[in-house]
């Protein structure tokens, strides 16, 4: 038995409150910043990123070359302190190119991000709202685009279209949606049976108010995570079409034509392959790396 | 009928129906040919087991869904029909606490603009009276008014479920469903929370309608209950009167099946234990529901289906066994 | 003392979390005698599951501990705290069953149920698959389930809630366990189902004499099944006796709080339901002193300061409370507690 | 089930149909006619040939002609060497792609999923990370960066292995190892998330219970049910095998489809692209489909629900 004096057998008098939230107050997206921040990846992915949107848009302009000029005097140089990344068979500049590459690249991605989640949240949200059979057509129509081949649809489009930035956007456009559609349409029907929105029904709140203060912010973190994928898969496509002919018309230059173009004289002018691959696996790399940190900083099973 | 409506009656449920078609034909029969009242002022208990269509009752009187058949009267009018200002009007009288006090709560905004929706979206108040609105709701709650800037995850099970019903008492309703509101809490919470409900009827004078399938709780809140068994209503009767002298089948082996924290008595009771599963409401058996597990089932079942008759004044009882 | 089945001495476990050591189970004795039903109650997030699995030794480590200075004597004889994982295994299933919450998630989807059953056999008491097979088909018809030849080769999904439950008793009953484990088997099921498994329970208990620990905190199953009870809160036994010291002669004030809090069935007069104020602490880090003193209406300066001994009441029942200190102020049990008995 | 099988079916035959549709509108709206290219041909003799190949025809003739010649697999001849009919050029380059595409699919999803299971088993530990690194590196090269690198470090620099062509065994590992990485990448991803969730699940925590060795444990309950989901994910890895293939075979000269494709493509020979696409693409729906079909057979929550879904 321990000892101890009677004075300590006086009753507290309780004053705290029972109720007492000790913890910060966080809303959802800054704790997925602060998540996000101590992802070490995910913040390497986003500095490098930021590095490259930089120099694509200073880089052409810190050398006195333009993309499409030649230079019959300079061709194949090698790296050096006035050619950076050196000079291809016609001698322009390689840095200059290369950076006019990931311009094309970063723009596709961009824009291919903006249509698809434009497209894929109208049609998987009308698909979700509407129900019923609209629903059921639209659902059926999907499954059958999903089942395409999509890089076969885009090849076929790009030799109708012709060769070039628009055309890529558009053939992107036509196939990237379907995946977004699909987890809209999912989450929307998910949330829509959420109790929350059920009380803000019985609430009396309209459809536009139901949309805005509860559907869409609580499926933008899961929509958010699809299009950081959504933009390196675009880019790939594009450097993927570029590669095999089918992308970027010379002289501009696009990552995946600059490294087809230099597959054919690697042996002889090894950085003409180097370069462009390492920058383009980098874009690649930085935003696989920021999507897998957002995923995690974003998805509510790993809330607590 | 379950009873004669007057001007005390607050709800009427007549005949209700409400299906859902699965597709390729099937048809679940969730809510079928469901009747009772409630009298202003009351605590209505519905209870059952999961999957019987009490929450689905639920939700088609506050007009989350609707009906397939019959109508329920709100005041009088048909909750089903309404449009417009009477509609608004409808969601400021009826409101509803849910069960999953994680899921009934959007995550992304913070307690007070939750508990502010329903202010907002009848613009019955703005700025600093909104504001000020909110804290005392808070505060009627067992909470503060600091909390009305943090986000639900900060809090505990009770203390969203609390966060709940401020949400449903913002607009001063006069008829509150409860749907399962403390079955995801731990014990010692739910006596919080059932308490504030008590106090809050006392203080307002609201009614409710009680859904849950522990029965001694409902017992515990409610003046009268109503039994249901697969998508039907199988005995209504006063809460002591239920437990004194339970007359369905169903009614009895439920309240057999519940333990009572008695050593002593546990061990002698006898119990009834039930035979298999509860059928699928998509095939419901033909004529009475419960007679594939009834000890009492005689051949007549399978045939008539036994309608909700007052066999003992205020004690309606479904069952072909006090047919005559 | 071979008269116990198990004896659990000190048991403390822990979870290495990013946000730090959360003490989950902070230092539980309890002993549990041959073909008695054991029951832990308390609130969830007081370590009754986590004692549970640490006696199977489940708790996955990393991220979880078992502290080295534990013990779990199993049968008089073997620490299962120091066994190897190999040793660990020949013990799991054979000596000692599991059953889980959810029967609907407890079922491999895609392996018949009688393979699932007989795994354990083939494992532990070296039958060919023909013979597991049989001793399976044997073993649904044990638990009560209807054409149990027909059944064998079906899948989980062919299953209701409470059928699965039955399967997850023939799995866990298989190799004749001396003692079964019950992490809360009822609550995931109906009223009408949770009677007919505690009805099974019971019937298999007096069949096979297994020890049965129950891990619940529906007072009314306690009364129901158990034989004895232990009281947890915050990682600790607060208290622990014979269903009938508990029930009519409870000391500490958790105890009398959990026995306040909920409605009778039985009872016709509306008593006022007391809730225990507050919430449970966060176990990072437990408070100083009795963890319970910051809900207890009881509470004393000392309460804050130090942990109460065990004070023994009777020969099997012990609480961990200041108020039973001789020094301490004398408090009136509640009357709704144990009132109508004379304890 | 059988329902399950008929609907995929269906859904394949009516892909597949949209899918020819869409071959035939875009043909007909390419830019200029197919002899554009060719100005020595005289304007009697461009419409000869145009007579030949039936586009003096109205467009729903054509239309209904092609069809008709799919439905018999008849994709008809080149258009630039018309003494080449595209299912000789199929039988020829077929074999060697379909040799490529499945050492690849073979080694990506042995690789993939061995290291998705070993990254899973050892969460959070060394061997996680050096999986997840070897995925994010594949999932962030495609065939285009890999394949060359490749070719120039070990094939030209090191000399270890032939930089280039498709001859004895040594020649194909560099393509097969080129194209088998990025899809290795995604199935190790795929893999371990799916792992991870199998391992967290109850009846794996029932199944210890049963005192199973872990090797039992992580054999019979865990990798079984985590497989499920990868089976969906196969057909489309067989996609990108597939369209991976036109980058790897241009670049290690390998003499498959792909690289015919790419090269018709360049010089314009409509009716050998329209012929390879539909063949490429029923190849692929078909793959798809059986995925699907193969998911519900093993599936047994699939198989005896009561008419499909």
């Amino acid at each position: 038995m321990q000892t101890v004096t009677q004075d300590k057998f006086k009753p507290v008098v309780k004053t705290g409150n029972n109720e007492r939230v000790v913890r910060q107050s966080l809303s959802y997206w800054a704790d997925a910043w602060r998540r996000l921040k101590k992802n070490k990846l995910a913040m390497f992915g986003l500095i490098v990123l930021a590095a490259l949107t930089i120099l694509a848009l200073i880089g052409p302009f810190l050398q006195p070359y333009d993309y499409q000029t030649q230079d019959y005097a300079a061709r194949n140089f090698a790296p050096s302190g006035s050619h950076w990344f050196g000079t291809d068979d016609l001698g322009r500049d390689q840095w200059v190119r290369v950076w006019w590459g990931v311009r094309i690249s970063l723009f596709i991605g961009i824009i291919a991000a903006v249509l698809d989640f434009t497209i894929g949240v109208l049609y998987g949200g009308i698909s979700a709202y509407f129900g019923g059979r609209v629903d059921d057509i639209m659902q059926r129509i999907i499954e059958i685009i999903y089942g395409l081949p999509f890089m076969i649809i885009v090849i076929l489009l790009m030799m109708v279209m012709g060769p070039g930035i628009f055309s890529i956007i558009i053939a992107l456009a036509a196939t990237g949606w379907v995946g977004m559609a699909r987890l809209v349409r999912g989450q929307m029907l998910s949330l829509k049976e959420q109790e929350y929105v059920l009380a803000a029904r019985t609430l009396g709140a309209s459809s536009w108010r139901i949309i805005l203060r509860h559907l869409v912010p609580n499926a933008l973190g899961i929509i958010i995570i699809n299009v950081t994928f959504t933009v390196p898969g675009a880019i790939f496509a594009e450097s993927f079409l570029s590669f095999i002919g089918l992308g970027i018309k010379p002289p501009m230059a696009s990552l995946g034509s600059l490294v087809s173009d230099g597959v054919a004289v690697m042996r002889n002018f090894p950085w003409r392959l180097l370069c462009p691959s390492i920058v383009f696996s980098l874009i690649m790399l930085s935003f696989n790396l920021l999507g897998d940190g957002l995923r995690d900083a974003l998805d509510p099973r790993l809330r607590k | 009928m379950a009873n004669i409506p007057n001007a005390d009656t607050i709800l009427e449920v007549k005949n209700l129906k409400k299906y859902f078609d699965l597709g390729r034909g099937a048809i679940l029969k969730a809510v079928d040919n469901v009747s009772f009242s409630i009298k202003r002022g009351e605590t209505f208990g519905l209870v059952g087991e999961s999957g019987c269509g009490k929450s689905t009752t639920g939700r088609t009187i506050i007009n989350l869904y609707n009906a397939t058949e019959g109508e329920v009267l709100f005041n009088g009018k048909n909750v089903h029909k309404l449009q417009g200002r009477d509609l608004k009007q409808f969601n400021r009288k009826m409101q509803m606490i849910f069960q999953d006090p994680y899921a009934s709560l959007n995550p992304r905004m913070t307690v007070g603009d939750i508990i502010g929706e329903g202010i907002d979206i009848h613009n019955l108040m703005s700025g600093r009276q909104r504001q000020e609105r909110i804290y005392e709701l808070l505060e009627t709650v067992g909470l503060n008014s600091e909390h009305a800037s943090r986000f639900p995850h900060e809090f505990s099970g009770g203390q969203r479920q609390r966060i709940g019903i401020a949400r449903s008492l913002a607009i001063e309703p006069e008829f509150i469903i409860a749907d399962e509101p403390i079955s995801a809490l731990d014990v010692s919470i739910q006596a919080q929370v059932v308490n504030l409900m008590k106090r809050l009827q006392d203080e307002r004078g609201l009614t409710y309608l009680f859904i849950a399938h522990d029965l001694a709780m409902v017992k515990h809140i409610s003046d009268r209950i109503g039994v249901m068994y697969l998508g039907a209503l199988v005995e209504v009767a006063e809460a002591n009167e239920l437990y004194r002298k339970p007359m369905h089948p169903y009614t009895e082996a439920l309240l057999s099946a519940i333990p009572i924290p008695d050593p002593e008595i546990e061990r002698t009771r006898e119990r009834i234990i039930l035979e298999g599963d509860v059928p699928s409401p998509v095939n419901p058996p033909s004529g009475c529901r419960f007679r594939t597990r009834c000890p009492k089932a005689m051949p007549e079942c399978a045939n008539v289906t036994p309608e909700l008759k007052e066999v003992e004044p205020n004690h309606f009882v479904a069952c072909l066994l006090y047919n005559n | 003392m071979s008269n116990n089945i198990l004896e659990v001495k000190d048991l403390k476990v822990s979870f290495h979390t990013y946000a730090g050591e959360v003490h989950a189970v902070r230092g539980v004795t309890f002993n549990l005698k041959k073909g008695e039903a054991l029951a832990i109650v308390g609130e969830s997030g007081c370590g009754k599951s986590v004692t549970s699995q640490a006696i199977m030794r489940l708790i996955a480590t990393p991220p979880g501990e078992i502290k080295s200075t534990s013990s779990i004597l199993f049968d008089g004889k073997t620490d299962i705290v120091k066994l190897s994982d190999k040793e660990m295994e020949n013990l799991r299933g054979s000596e000692m069953g599991m059953i889980f919450q959810d029967p609907m998630t407890s079922l491999n989807p895609t392996m018949k149920i009688g393979k699932q059953i007989a795994e354990g056999l083939i494992k532990h008491q070296g039958l060919s698959k023909q013979a597991a097979r049989e001793r399976a088909i044997e073993m649904l018809r044990l638990v009560g389930i209807p054409n149990p030849e027909g059944r064998v080769d079906q899948y989980p999904h062919q299953f209701s809630g409470g059928m699965r439950q039955r399967v997850m008793i023939a799995i866990a009953l298989a190799c004749n366990p001396k003692l079964l484990i019950a992490d809360e088997p009822t609550t995931a099921l109906d009223v009408t189902i949770q009677a007919q498994i505690l009805d099974l329970m019971r019937d298999l208990q007096e069949k096979t004499g297994a020890s049965i620990i129950l891990i619940t905190h529906d007072l009314g199953v306690v009364a129901d099944l158990a034989q004895r009870v232990v009281v947890m809160y915050a990682g600790k036994v607060v208290e622990q006796g014979s269903v009938d010291d508990i029930f009519y002669n409870p000391q500490h004030p958790y105890t009398w709080g959990l026995m306040r809090s909920v409605p009778r069935l039985d009872n016709d007069e509306k008593q006022e339901l007391i809730p225990i104020e507050g919430t449970p602490p966060d176990l990072i880090a437990p408070p100083k002193g009795c963890a319970f003193a910051a809900r207890c209406p009881y509470a004393m300066e000392v309460c804050l300061e130090a942990d109460p001994d065990i004070t023994k009441i009777n020969s099997g029942h012990s609480a961990s409370c200041w108020l039973l200190h001789p020094n301490a102020p004398k408090v009136e049990r509640p009357v709704e507690v144990g009132g109508h008995h004379n304890g | 089930m059988l329902r399950f099988i008929l609907r995929r079916l269906i859904y394949g035959i009516i892909t597949l149909w949209v899918l020819i549709t869409l071959t035939f509108i875009l043909m007909h709206n390419l830019p200029g006619d197919p002899f554009a290219n060719s100005q020595k041909l005289s304007p009697e003799a461009k419409a000869t040939l145009m007579k030949t190949y039936g586009l003096d025809q109205p467009i729903w003739v054509q239309y209904g002609s092609y069809l008709k010649k799919i439905a018999t697999f008849d994709f008809g001849v080149s258009f630039n060497y018309p003494t080449r009919s595209v299912n000789d050029v199929l039988k020829q380059t077929f074999p060697t792609s379909a040799e490529l595409g499945m050492y690849a699919i073979i080694i990506a999803v042995i690789i993939g999923l061995t290291l998705g299971i070993v990254a899973a088993l050892n969460h959070n530990k060394g061997w996680d990370y050096v999986a997840m690194l070897t995925a994010i590196i594949g999932v962030s090269a495609p065939a285009f960066v890999i394949g060359p690198l490749l070719s120039y470090f070990i094939g030209v620099k090191l000399g270890w292995l032939p930089p280039a062509l498709w001859k004895s065994p040594e020649y194909k590992i560099l393509p097969t190892i080129t194209l088998a990485f990025g899809t290795l990448a995604t199935m190790a991803r795929m893999m371990r998330t799916s792992m991870l969730d199998v391992v967290s699940q109850d009846y794996v925590k029932t199944a210890k219970s049963k005192g199973l060795s872990r090797f039992a444990v992580v054999v019979k309950h865990t990798i079984r049910n985590a497989m499920l989901p990868i089976i969906t994910i196969l057909g489309v890895a067989l996609v990108n095998i597939t369209t991976g293939a036109f980058v790897v075979e241009q670049i290690f000269a390998v003499p498959g489809m792909g690289k015919f494709f790419v090269q018709s493509i360049s010089t314009n020979d409509y009716t050998m692209i329209m012929g390879m696409t539909i063949f490429y693409a029923a190849l692929l729906i078909v793959a798809i489909m059986v995925t699907d079909v193969m998911y519900g057979v093993v599936d047994p929550r699939i198989r005896l629900a009561k008419g499909g879904k």
